[in-house]
């Protein structure tokens, strides 16, 4: 068979020039829901003009700014091929441990210990939420675990935990240190908002222009393949896991500074939300695939649904009918313009 | 220098390794001297590629040390050191599909500027002179999924030979190569080993290693048998130590044609398939037809169409008078095609499922009554699978995925084979085959067409195209010749290319 | 504006103020009834309504709440489920001299104009009187909680403790947590009655569990009147038609009819009475209950929430309303 | 050199005797719970001595006999590789529906139709259930849309639409034909105990030894594979769904005669426990792999574990965490006896 080698002379049809078709398109998916965005805001203006006034803006923005960021942590999980649902736990628990240890039980009927100085808060939930990623990752990563089911688990304890250690009451009286950051405002703009903005820019080039960043990509992608290619899959899972929980640590923290309080219900049942946002906003499930600012766009979609059906006065038992018909609708549409199958 | 006096590139020594209750090596070892080329053979299952991931840190092994230029390997967390010892080809393919060709190219080494961040436009520069240099000419801004299975290979290839590293291994790259790739691959390997570059190379085709390598090692079940210079084994002495047995390779295969008087059963009449390529031909009972041609022939696209997996566009294949309905699989089972898919790992087998499981999948009449399976008969069929095919396994309950490569492709023979099919479609049959398993799963065709059945053979592979009675040859889409048994081998190859040597 | 959920919209006229209405939820029979009484209530008093639902949310209804600002309403009527948590926006809507009426629960910090509410702790001492009265003062008794995270069950919960601990301390309380889920409940309750065949008396907090606790009872073969001594008493909460109906049958003794129809009835008019600038002083009040100073700042208008019996007889010292009593709101619903 | 090859002449080891180690191990597999479940009976009896009392059992089985069939519908569509969260929203609506067009407004103050009569429940509830699962087969298989997100959204709209036709109330006075499977006895067990033990009966038959059934777990391990194969991929997932569907609305009908009334959040939050029990039964997220019987051992485990806790009478607050921290133990747990790594 030898000579099959040697004969080969027919010379190559001359390569086609290379076409930018395809990242067009794949630019073009990550923009999949403008065009319903824009619907949406269409529509909000036409129910009530107040939807496009600043304040009105600023209000969704700031309602969904804690939100995001939790959908901000899911999407570097679900990128590397994981799961995590016990991020809306840790939005609860991060700042209740904070609040448990600070506040003072004089002022709060018996609540807290007041073990810990106030100006240690932010840390110290930072702490707890990277603390509950790393735990996640040792069940995930080191005993080999379903993701989703170990982090199901951990939602339900850790709510739990907060019930426990809050008696199911609601922390309040909360340090400076807790409420600032949530209800503060920088330039006339709350300061959640320029927060939630900038951690979704620090995101994109993230994920879009360093190694690690990548590596979340081919992790999810194909971990095989990234282990061969020299990817230390489980350290960056881990690590992913960490920042996931810090993240969602954060925006309970500011959710938390809003409310001037931690309720034992913080965050309880947000996972639904959080997942349709990414999901909506092209972040696929089977890892590997999905964009920071789809996921922007998908959280940003959501809320403004949510604005228009608030402005529009729906009748009280048919919010969630249109608020869930509208979520299909989107689908939808993005099927529609981004034109592939999702999965 | 003498052959001794060189220093060992990778040398592995004791190496054992189990899977469960599978020995896939068992005190092998393996010593790769500087600059050469040095080839690893062995059947199916023997232990090769276990043994590369070990080579490569993907898999520690159970006892045993590897070392490299003399000192002990990285530990098994340190991809980057693995890396900088050896770059490899895998037998499986690791390439990222949602992740673009270019930046498959530049994985986890991705070309950075200020900040550290990546520098895409340059990045795809580089992808591109990449790609060019091998001819490969796909956008490198497309998602890899979007490539062909020989396009891949070929990005996996390119991978592995750009990292500048001093030792590459390559486990089976030509298996999904065609002729001129396999060429641009082997002018590719000299002009390396030139520069000192040293290989470990996996083939099962017999000839390459005679064409490219200095010395050869040879494994079986899961042990090392022997290490020579090639010169000093011939090709039977291979394949004995190989085998264990002495066996005489293939003689001549050449039998008469069916009798021309012979039955119609399988007509193709005018079938365009989605992306324009067009077949038309007959064949009659026993008799075993081949469809050749070069990457783009068509002859991929012309045979899935055939069988129902792709919708044709037009035209009409009849089994034994019987229409198809086109794109069904189902009809087509019906009428009693089997077929052995392209890409065996995506259309062949359900990996989790048994053996036997996955071999009667296409039959489930014969395994039971009014949908409910026997289990016991089920069992039944895929031992006697098993055993005819000889695929290496404890038993019909085995998943497939525990199977290494080759005898996978043997359990999608043995799917195609279930149903007793009057057409049997076989698309490049015995790719990743080992030498011996090869001649059986020829063999295999031939009972076939001795019991009246009509074979299609679509492939490239001289090998596979021999026992054929007549192989049509496809260019661009259509079918510009066709050649009767006892074709020399120049001719077809030379007719594939879209050249006619008589007329030239 | 284009609201279609408010007929007082179409008659009211443009002199009408617009006040934004909150609904906590709308998933339970109790809401559901308030959500009924709200439109009626408006048109009633002469405001334009402007209504949302915040299913349970608080940080959905801090936005909502936003909504009503951007609406420029000039009065809010709300149900806040977590009275800590609304602090900042009761501060915010008191620097844009926006009055605020709560209904159901009482902010822990910060100034409303009114609180209108039943007692939830009467609610839990209530029921506790009537299960101590009957069990004579001994025995076993089965609560049915809801959540924890949940205030005015918690409210409940720690009256019952509390009126069981010191009046009737033969009387042994296992509390049972339900998330608010019938078949939870029903499954917590079986279990018990496993383990503790002698239960002679449940209370639950709320009519969530109704129906599933008949059908164990029943199951078991503890359905009987009350003159039989297998008998349990039942005590249940909120006063649906479906607990007075109940009542009627001998099927449950006792509940707690929360004044769905007064919390819209006077929230509406308190918050009507802020837009026209009135104030209003502790004592009592034209309607059968009392307004106290809770702190300053802060007025409650405690309304009566009468617990119903088959007989209306007098329960701790208290008089009860009987079943078929027509100013119970489940009656004229 | 060349004595080494004349000297292999031995030939070709025979293949091993065809073990039954395989099947053993993957029977194993099955019952890897089956520890747990004793451990937690063991603890139960210490814990009270009415835990292994007949009447005790049969009240964890009637309490878990509707979510088992849920778990049952739900582990039919993961074995394909798809999901289905909708299943808990179809669980309320299906019974809804039918109380919806069957009660009687004069008896309920208001609510309900009464145009249908009440001899026709039972079929109505199925038929919203089968219709549910259809339209959610058109959306995913027609459309191409990513299931989960898909019935994510059908979660919420048919919750929705529940809360809409009852305004959020409960229906009450149900007819006779709708309560009783759910309340009837049967040789002194409840029929819903009957119920759901002869339908994972017929499913164990059904995927292990129907074409049909064997070609769920061809779908789920690899969909090309399968087509390529003669399955009709679409169709079996689209029958998938509409069976599970009905199972749901089954289940539905089931519970809403044990209750003899249909509340607007029946089943809400009730997803989170089904995939629970399903995954911890060993029914991978990923398709392909689990079977019924370790589906059922999955949600046995689950309430013994809540049966014991009550009996224990844990504190109120500290339920929710015990009980997710339980969870927790029993993956490990069923991680080590089972071996391989979860997916
Ligand atoms: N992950 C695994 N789990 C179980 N068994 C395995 C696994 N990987 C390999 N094996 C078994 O180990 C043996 C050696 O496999 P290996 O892939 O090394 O063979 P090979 O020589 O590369 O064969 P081929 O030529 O077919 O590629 C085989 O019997 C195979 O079934
Ligand atoms: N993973 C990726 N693969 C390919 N392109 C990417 C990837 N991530 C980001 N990009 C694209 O790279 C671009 C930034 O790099 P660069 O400045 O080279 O872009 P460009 O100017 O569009 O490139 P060129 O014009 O050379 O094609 C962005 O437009 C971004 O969309
Ligand atoms: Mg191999
Ligand atoms: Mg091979």
């Amino acid at each position: 068979m030898s000579d099959t080698l040697s004969s080969t002379t027919a010379a190559e049809a001359p390569p086609p020039p290379a076409t930018r078709r395809i990242p067009a398109l794949a630019r073009l998916r990550d923009l999949a829901l403008v065009p319903a965005i824009v619907t949406v805001a269409i529509v909000g203006y036409i129910v009530s003009p107040v939807f496009l006034r600043t304040d009105n803006i600023i209000n969704v923005l700031q309602s969904m700014s804690e939100i995001a960021i939790v959908v901000l942590a899911e999407t570097l999980v679900l990128i590397t091929g994981k799961m995590d649902l016990s991020l809306e736990s840790t939005f609860g628990l991060a700042p209740g441990i904070a609040a448990w240890l600070i506040v003072d039980p004089a002022v709060t009927h018996g609540l807290g210990l007041h073990a810990v100085p106030g100006a240690l808060a932010i840390p110290l939930v930072l702490l707890t939420g990277a603390l509950i990623g790393a735990f996640n990752g040792l069940l995930i990563v080191r005993f080999g675990l379903n993701g989703f089911i170990v982090t199901l688990g951990m939602l339900i304890v850790l709510r739990g935990l907060l019930t426990g250690i809050s008696g199911g009451k609601t922390f309040f009286a909360l340090p400076e240190s807790m409420t600032y950051l949530g209800s503060a405002s920088w330039l006339a703009v709350p300061a959640s908002i320029w927060i939630s903005l900038i951690l979704f820019a620090v995101a994109v080039v993230v994920l879009g222009y360093t190694r690690a960043g990548r590596s979340l990509y081919a992790i999810g992608g194909n971990a095989d393949a990234a282990r061969a290619a020299g990817v230390r899959t489980d350290r960056v899972v881990w690590l992913t896991l960490v920042v996931a929980g810090t993240l969602a640590a954060l925006a309970g923290l500011l959710i938390s500074g809003r409310l001037a309080s931690v309720t034992a219900a913080q965050g309880d049942g947000a996972i639904f939300q959080v997942f349709a946002a990414a999901v909506i906003g092209g972040v696929s499930l089977n890892g590997g695939k999905g964009t920071v600012f789809g996921a922007f766009t998908g959280v940003l979609l959501l809320f403004l649904i949510i604005n228009v059906l608030t402005l529009a006065g729906v009748p009280a038992q048919w919010t969630n009918f249109l608020n869930g018909a509208v979520i299909l609708v989107a689908l939808v549409v993005s099927r529609v313009t981004g034109g592939k199958a999702q999965t | 220098m003498t052959y001794e006096e060189m220093a060992p590139v990778v040398e592995a020594v004791d190496i054992g390794k189990r899977f469960g209750s599978t020995v896939a090596l068992d005190r092998a070892g393996i010593t790769v001297r500087a600059g050469e080329t040095h080839a690893l053979v062995g059947r199916n299952g023997a232990g090769k590629s276990t043994l590369v991931d070990i080579l490569t840190g993907l898999q520690a092994p159970d006892t045993g040390r590897v070392s490299f230029g003399g000192r002990a390997a990285p530990p098994p967390g340190d991809r980057d050191a693995w890396r900088r010892q050896v770059a490899c080809v895998y037998q499986k393919s690791t390439i990222i599909g949602a992740l673009t060709v270019a930046e498959n190219l530049f994985l986890n080494r991705h070309d950075r500027g200020a900040g550290g961040l990546i520098r895409w436009r340059a990045l795809r520069r580089s992808a591109r002179e990449l790609l060019a240099a091998w001819s490969v000419d796909v956008d490198v801004d497309q998602p890899a999924s979007a490539l062909t299975v020989e396009q891949r290979q070929f990005v996996e290839i390119a991978r592995a030979l750009s990292f500048g590293a001093r030792f590459i291994i390559l486990d089976e790259p030509t298996a999904q190569l065609d002729g001129t790739g396999i060429s641009r691959l082997f002018d590719r390997i000299r002009a390396l080993r030139a520069q000192g570059v040293t290989f470990l190379f996996i083939s099962h085709h017999l000839q390459e290693i005679y064409e490219i390598c200095d010395v050869v090692t040879v494994f079986r079940d899961a042990r090392h048998i022997v290490t020579a210079p090639v010169a000093e084994l011939d090709r039977a002495a291979l394949v004995a130590a190989m085998t264990g047995e002495d066996v005489s390779l293939a003689g001549d295969t050449y039998r008469p044609p069916p009798p021309a008087d012979a039955a119609v059963r399988v007509v193709v009449r005018d079938l365009v398939t989605a992306s324009g390529a067009g077949a038309s031909f007959e064949a009659r009972t026993g008799e075993v037809v081949g469809l050749a041609g070069g990457g783009s022939s068509g002859k991929f696209e012309v045979a899935e169409a055939l069988v129902g997996l792709a919708k044709p566009a037009g035209g009409k294949v009849t089994v034994d008078g019987r229409t198809l309905r086109r794109g069904s699989v189902p009809d087509a089972l019906a009428a009693g095609v089997g077929l052995v898919p392209q890409d065996r790992h995506r259309q062949g087998l359900v990996p989790l499922l048994s053996i036997a499981e996955n071999v009667t999948m296409t039959v489930p009449g014969r395994i039971g009554r009014h949908g409910l399976i026997s289990p016991a008969r089920r069992d039944a069929i895929a031992h006697g699978f098993i055993t005819d095919l000889a695929i290496k396994a404890s038993g019909p309950h085995v998943p497939v995925s525990d199977l290494s490569g080759g005898n996978q492709q043997k359990v999608v023979m043995g799917r195609a084979l279930a149903g007793d099919p009057k057409l049997l479609v076989l698309v490049t049959p015995t790719a990743g085959v080992d030498v011996r398993s090869k001649q059986t799963l020829l063999g295999v065709v031939d009972q076939v067409r001795g019991r009246g059945s009509v074979v299609l053979i679509v492939s490239d592979e001289l090998d596979d195209l021999r026992i054929c009675d007549r192989v049509l040859v496809m260019v661009q889409g259509r079918i510009v010749r066709e050649m009767q048994a006892g074709w020399r081998d120049n001719d077809l190859v030379a007719a594939m290319e879209g050249v006619d040597l008589d007329h030239v | 504006a284009c609201n279609r959920d408010s007929p007082a919209a179409t008659d009211a006229g443009a002199a009408a103020p617009l006040v934004g209405v909150d609904y906590p939820r709308s998933d339970t029979d109790f809401w559901n009834s308030y959500i009924k009484y709200v439109p009626p209530s408006a048109q009633a008093v002469g405001v334009e309504l402007k209504t949302t639902n915040s299913q349970n949310d608080v940080a959905a209804l801090i936005s909502n709440v936003q909504t009503f600002v951007s609406q420029d309403v000039k009065g809010v009527v709300m149900a806040p489920q977590d009275t800590a948590a609304i602090a900042p926006t009761l501060e915010q809507l008191a620097t844009k001299k926006v009055p605020v009426v709560t209904i159901d629960t009482r902010p822990d910090t910060g100034s409303v104009y009114m609180v209108v509410r039943a007692d939830n702790r009467a609610y839990g001492t209530k029921a506790c009187q009537f299960l101590g009265a009957k069990l004579g003062g001994k025995g076993k008794v089965v609560m049915l909680q809801g959540d924890l995270a949940s205030i005015n069950g918690r409210d409940r919960t720690e009256a019952f403790n509390d009126c069981m601990k010191n009046d009737f301390p033969g009387i042994r309380v296992f509390g049972e947590v339900t998330d608010w889920k019938g078949d939870v409940a029903a499954s917590k309750l079986q279990t018990r009655l496993a383990s503790d065949p002698d239960v002679k008396g449940v209370y639950m907090q709320s009519s969530f569990a109704l129906s599933g606790t008949l059908q164990v009872l029943k199951q078991k073969g503890l359905q009987v009147p009350p003159s039989d001594p297998k008998h349990v008493f039942i005590v249940s909460n909120d006063g649906i038609p479906e607990e007075l109906k109940n009542i009627k049958d001998g099927l449950i003794d006792a509940t707690v009819s929360q004044p769905a129809d007064l919390y819209a009835k006077y929230g509406l008019h308190y918050i009507k009475a802020a837009i026209d600038g009135k104030a209003f002083q502790p004592g009592p009040t034209d309607h059968d209950s009392t307004i106290i100073k809770v702190r300053e700042g802060l007025l409650e208008d405690q309304l009566s929430a009468p617990l119903v019996t088959a007989d209306g007889a007098t329960i701790g010292g208290e008089k009860t309303a009987k079943y078929d009593d027509t100013s119970l709101w489940g009656n004229n619903s």
